[in-house]
């Protein structure tokens, strides 16, 4: 175990940062979040074929790179660095990894298609769900019946870039092609990874996993990893902030040299310090654990918790102070920061709440609640 | 003249003003006369601010008599306080504190009633929290002042005939010396007024550019050299004006939230409880802090709690919307509305959560961020001393920017 | 209602504010709590007989001032400013209210001999006891049989001066003299009101009170005027701290001229503000509840809550930002602050928490707890 | 001689080291040896601190190959880090560093083994987060040095034979640059120390009175006036050493409180809960945050991250211990001991809750309060521009006080 960043590691991560910074400057996602296409698919395929993002993760024989959630994790500070609207964190690492756990035939063919960045997918619940609080088999947005699903489920991030979408039903996940569903884009507070309704009529569902434990695995790493693309949100609100205010002069001098801002920022620098260890905890964690089917659950449990719990209310934090100490610049839609602050807030929501990973903590590190009154 | 006023101000009573009311709507029945000439002539009669001299729409009697005119006058037309703010609020105190008899004469009355609005040319993209290093220059021209720069967060602007406006004068003196303070026609060639696009998506506030537009001298406010001090006139009513809490408890943004609250209980979870909680208390604490600075208001000994309430509110709205979307889970990852247009109030009631969100952001901002006004209280109130200044002295063309 | 101070409000708090500053330095509190008597009998007396402190709330037919909530928290406003040790709130107001609510006969006699500070009475119930929780009838710590009292109470405060303990037993409001029962001093964190042991062993007792409402009565005007207490406390380390930032120089500057400092002493003025603001409110509410029997009661309750749930935390703050901004001086026995901010931690506790305040908030405002899982 | 110990360096390693360890114990058995002639003999034979030289208590090895040492020696007599953290941590390596070679024959071995005590005279009642401004006078005489003045927050001056002291030599030269650094006497005639009572009731510092002290010029460490530059040393080494965490999850205060959590569900609240939670992960990634920092240390890339450390320390042990007192309520009005009498350590868990809160105050002002870490980080990590200074270029003797 190491919470550094390994050689490979860094290389992986300049390369994309390379990259990005090409093909992904704030002016271009500020111009692509109010087109037609907020996700940007060049720039995906981009990633998947130089990179290997898409197969980061799927094994090296279904032609993945075989890589783990460590390395993952490295993409994603980078995306969460330029609020990169591609479907990553979606369909490369949380559907990818339900049928990466279940390893049944058909997911196993679907990770071949995924592996090269041709066929992109989408997990089809909600953004905001947990990974402590599964839908119940009975009481599912989504009924199978015969291989035909029916139903509706909403908040669905990735979903309009998917091929393929993985549903559960009934108990049971699904393979659904995208085309057979209907797909439509809500208006959505992150720009930058919009949610869409999704509804199934009938659609013929192919299943992948034959119960949900692949789904809460997907979303038990989707959380963990989530944790670094807010570190990634959050160190470009910092980096960003600090360019700023040692530019910006009032009263002759730069803002950046008032007692009460340094002092802030020097807090929220500690924070991200924190939120740097708890995210790469987490990652690593979730490496050891695919390492280790048997130990590591619970590790990983209680990091990913602890990353959740941390690292989403730093993202937040790490904007809010971005845009005071920024002024009125700050307040206006020119700027990229409110990208930032807009993608901080939906991630705080997304894949549980701070306070729902809390909750878990309590369960996991033995903090019991009060007893009923 | 002052001695005049005194009197009238002494026998300018509640009595006297109910009487003056009865013979006014006597004169002009609210039902019959249209709502413009309504007002006019309820400016003629010296009701639209009692405290005003004689002749501007005033009585010359204490202010604090002002809500007896309301009182009676409930139900006849109204102002819209919306759209005058700032012509109500801050060019009004200051027109007559530094205007000559002629301007007094020429802006207050539509100004009041309405038929001419107002806007406020203040902040620039190089001068906000530090408002006297503005670079928008005024150049004398024989009888005319030539305004070259850009202005910034000017809410109204494509409504306004007349704007306050500061500007630089002498770039050769200290920041503080070297500014004039004009009443801005907006209607002049080279005022351009463009919509700027916030991050709720729409546009509340103009950004001005002002290109060789010719200002007569007689739309100077004040003298020459002068604009510091009168805006600061300005920004005091300014500040007054934003300091006012909601007389309900529980009401505001804190509203909005309770109810949801109520409303909803499979959104509730002890963390969202005990935060809620918490910023209940808050409210209640700010609420009644702000009775207390209105009581100390009307028994004359005004205290200087009025930056920190805004500090206060600022906070709280800040809070209790970032809460309010985080509750709401999954429909907290929606939004109402992305358009870019222009809108003319900020509508905490009747947008959604994540445009009260967004836009609570600018409470800490708007009208003085809470940075500066924390340095106001620690320096104002609590007797501070000022840090060490780098700008006191140096002529305005030579600070670092 | 008025959240100002009258006139009359102000002379008393001269009064007792000159008094205070003549008898009770800080330096002679600081010698005084390592004395074998704490609480300065002289002092009370003098605050008795020259202020009328004593009978402040007592009616006027029974000897007393007959004055309202309203005066004895700006008694107890300056009393915390100077954390006064002595048992004002202890015995003039909570036990004395115990007795004005009750109006039973022995409580009327036992009033004319509060009024004139000659008799000095405590609740013999835990400080820490809040208005929503008494001890049930049957399960209280003192048990009463043919009057004659048996049973233990811990952390009761101002005990060991008073010659008379008001004591609930088996649901209903005895007096028992001090000399009947045993009173052992507690170490107590609290320097200048230390809590103390109080054991009954067949102790003969008087009834006062033929049920327990006169004791929630007593312990909602405490806690409501606590807040008054709490008031003075922070106000005190205030303006103290403000004395001390702007004399102490480091790097040549004074330290209150540190922006970082200014902010921080700003948000705590503001903090202040607010409690001024709701203590007065409290004061005012329980100033008008006690004219109006039937009305007043719910508004009184919620009042106070909030006076509480605001003023116990700002006090402990304002204490805490005092002794960590007068630096090393502020850690050492010798400087007084240590006084206030074990003062501040104990009323925090005293009468209820904060949060214990704010759950009552949940039933007075309407904001319901989560419903059970 | 550089070149020497760079050669040596690369020669020791773990297996070198190991052997050894191994030909010492085969020289002096543990069981056999009374304590003082073991640690004599491991100084001796470099195994003292292995990054030291040679013949100085060190092997001039790589630092990290010191815990191979501790490994093959745990369970021998070792050292009382208790009393001598000021003499391992602070004064050997300015020693080392600023020292002569006789001052380095004479004070390391007996330091290292604890034959002789260290404190620090650093802090003056008037001199606390801005150091340099230090009023305490060395006054050259012939040979000697004679030294007035007063220090405080000494922590074990009762028991020590020498301190590091910084004294002001020459008072007309800017603050930084008159300063020079001594090793003082304690047994000198003239050092008076007094326990200084703290807000737990006990004393675990000292002030120290210096009145007409004499110390002979070789007590110098570095040179005349350059007091600043060697204090940086120990400073630096002082913060190395304060910045550690619990590597235990749910350790250090935390334990304590969470504890009580488990054996007292009577207590427990809704608040409380949540309130411990969130400290709870504030903990966990605090210790992560040290896991990290360790880790980088080892990989010979420092980081900055130190000076956070402390500070996230500070907050949370103030944190913990007020949300101890506040959840036992009743048993939270008590305390445990007001006795005044001297202390040699923070008893953070033998104690009481009471004493916890008011010890942990301390946290965020020794060894360098959290205002001035803030600024330490945003200064030299975060690169934020210095704030105006007025006391660079004055003599000490005219700075205001």
């Amino acid at each position: 175990m190491t919470l550094l960043y390994s050689e490979v590691e860094e290389e992986l991560r300049a390369a994309v940062r390379d990259l990005l910074a090409d093909r992904c400057p704030p002016s271009a996602v500020l111009a692509r979040v109010e087109s037609a296409s907020p996700y940007d698919a060049d720039l995906w395929k981009a990633l998947a074929r130089d990179i290997g993002a898409a197969g980061l993760l799927i094994p090296e024989d279904l032609g993945g790179a075989g890589a783990s959630a460590r390395e993952a994790a490295v993409v994603l500070e980078e995306l969460g660095r330029a609020v990169t609207p591609v479907p990553f964190l979606t369909s490369a690492v949380m559907a990818t990894w339900a049928l990466v756990d279940s390893g049944a035939g058909e997911a196993r063919d679907l990770l071949a298609a995924l592996a090269t960045g041709e066929t992109t997918a989408a997990l089809a619940v909600s953004f905001a769900t947990s990974p402590y609080a599964l839908p119940s088999p009975t009481a599912g947005a989504v009924r199978a019946e015969r291989g035909r699903l029916t139903g509706r489920v909403t908040a669905v991030a990735g979903a309009e870039v998917a091929d393929v979408l993985i549903v559960p039903a009934s108990g049971v996940l699904y393979a659904v092609d995208a085309t057979d569903a209907s797909v439509e884009t809500a208006t959505s507070l992150d720009l930058t990874r919009p949610v869409a309704t999704v509804t199934f009529a009938g659609a013929p569902g192919r299943p992948v996993a034959a119960d949900l434990a692949p789904l809460r695995a997907a979303l038990e790493l989707g959380a963990g990893l989530l944790a670094s693309e807010q570190l990634g949100v959050a160190e470009w609100c910092l980096t960003t902030t600090l360019a700023y205010v040692k530019e910006r002069h009032q009263f002759a001098r730069p803002v950046g040299s008032f007692q009460a801002l340094k002092h802030r920022l020097a807090d929220l620098w500690m924070e991200l310090v924190q939120a740097r260890a708890a995210a790469r905890n987490a990652a690593d964690a979730l490496a050891a654990r695919a390492d280790d089917e048997t130990g590591g659950a619970a590790e990983a449990a209680m990091a990913v918790a602890v990353a959740q719990a941390w690292c989403g209310e730093v993202a937040v934090h790490a904007a809010e102070e971005c845009l005071q100490l920024h002024g009125g610049i700050g307040m206006t839609w020119e700027h990229p920061l409110h990208l930032y602050m807009k993608r901080a807030k939906a991630d705080e929501i997304a894949l549980g709440t701070p306070s729902g990973h809390r909750d878990a903590l309590a369960r996991l590190a033995g903090l019991p609640a009060p007893l009923a009154p | 003249m002052p001695d005049d006023r005194r009197d009238l101000s002494v026998t300018v009573d509640e009595a006297a003003i109910k009487e003056r009311v009865r013979a006014f709507l006597a004169r002009n029945d609210p039902a019959t006369t249209p709502p413009p000439g309504f007002l006019r002539a309820r400016f003629d009669a010296g009701l639209a601010w009692v405290h005003f001299p004689e002749g501007l729409g005033g009585l010359g009697a204490p202010r604090d008599l002002q809500h007896v005119v309301e009182a009676e006058l409930a139900g006849t037309p109204q102002l819209d306080f919306g759209k005058m703010a700032i012509g109500l609020g801050m060019a009004a105190p200051t027109i007559l504190a530094f205007g000559t008899e002629e301007q007094k004469k020429r802006f207050l009355r539509p100004l009041w009633t309405g038929e001419e609005i107002w806007c406020q040319l203040f902040s620039e993209p190089g001068a906000g929290s530090d408002l006297a290093t503005l670079a928008t220059r005024a150049v004398r021209e024989g009888g005319e002042w030539v305004v070259d720069g850009q202005k910034v967060w000017t809410s109204g602007a494509h409504h306004a005939r007349w704007a306050i406006l500061v500007a630089r004068t002498d770039p050769d003196v200290p920041k503080h010396r070297g500014m004039t303070y004009f009443v801005c026609d907006m209607h002049a060639p080279g005022v351009d007024v463009r919509p700027l696009r916030q991050i709720t998506g729409e546009a509340e506030f103009n950004e001005v550019f002002l290109t060789g537009v010719r200002l007569p001298d007689d739309l100077r406010l004040g003298e020459v050299g002068d604009g510091w001090r009168v805006a600061q006139t300005t920004l005091m009513n300014e500040r007054v004006a934003i300091g006012g809490a909601p007389s309900r408890r529980g009401g505001g943004v804190l509203g909005t939230v309770t109810e949801t609250w109520r409303r909803r209980p499979e959104l509730r979870t002890h963390d969202l409880h005990q935060r809620l909680l918490r910023l209940w208390v808050e409210a209640e604490v700010t609420r009644l802090a702000g009775v207390r600075l209105r009581e100390q208001l009307a028994a004359g000994t005004p205290g200087p709690e009025g930056s920190g309430m805004k500090l206060a509110f600022a906070h709280l709205n800040q809070a209790l919307s970032g809460l309010e979307v985080e509750m709401r889970r999954e429909e907290g990852l929606l939004y109402d509305d992305w358009t870019f247009r222009r809108s003319e109030t900020v509508d905490f009631f009747g947008r959604g959560p994540g445009y009260r969100y967004l836009r609570a952001k600018g409470n800490s901002i708007e009208g003085g961020t809470s940075e500066i006004l924390r340095n106001i209280i620690a320096e104002r109130v609590l007797g501070l001393p000022a840090e060490p200044r780098v700008d006191k002295n140096v002529p305005w063309k030579e600070l670092p920017r």
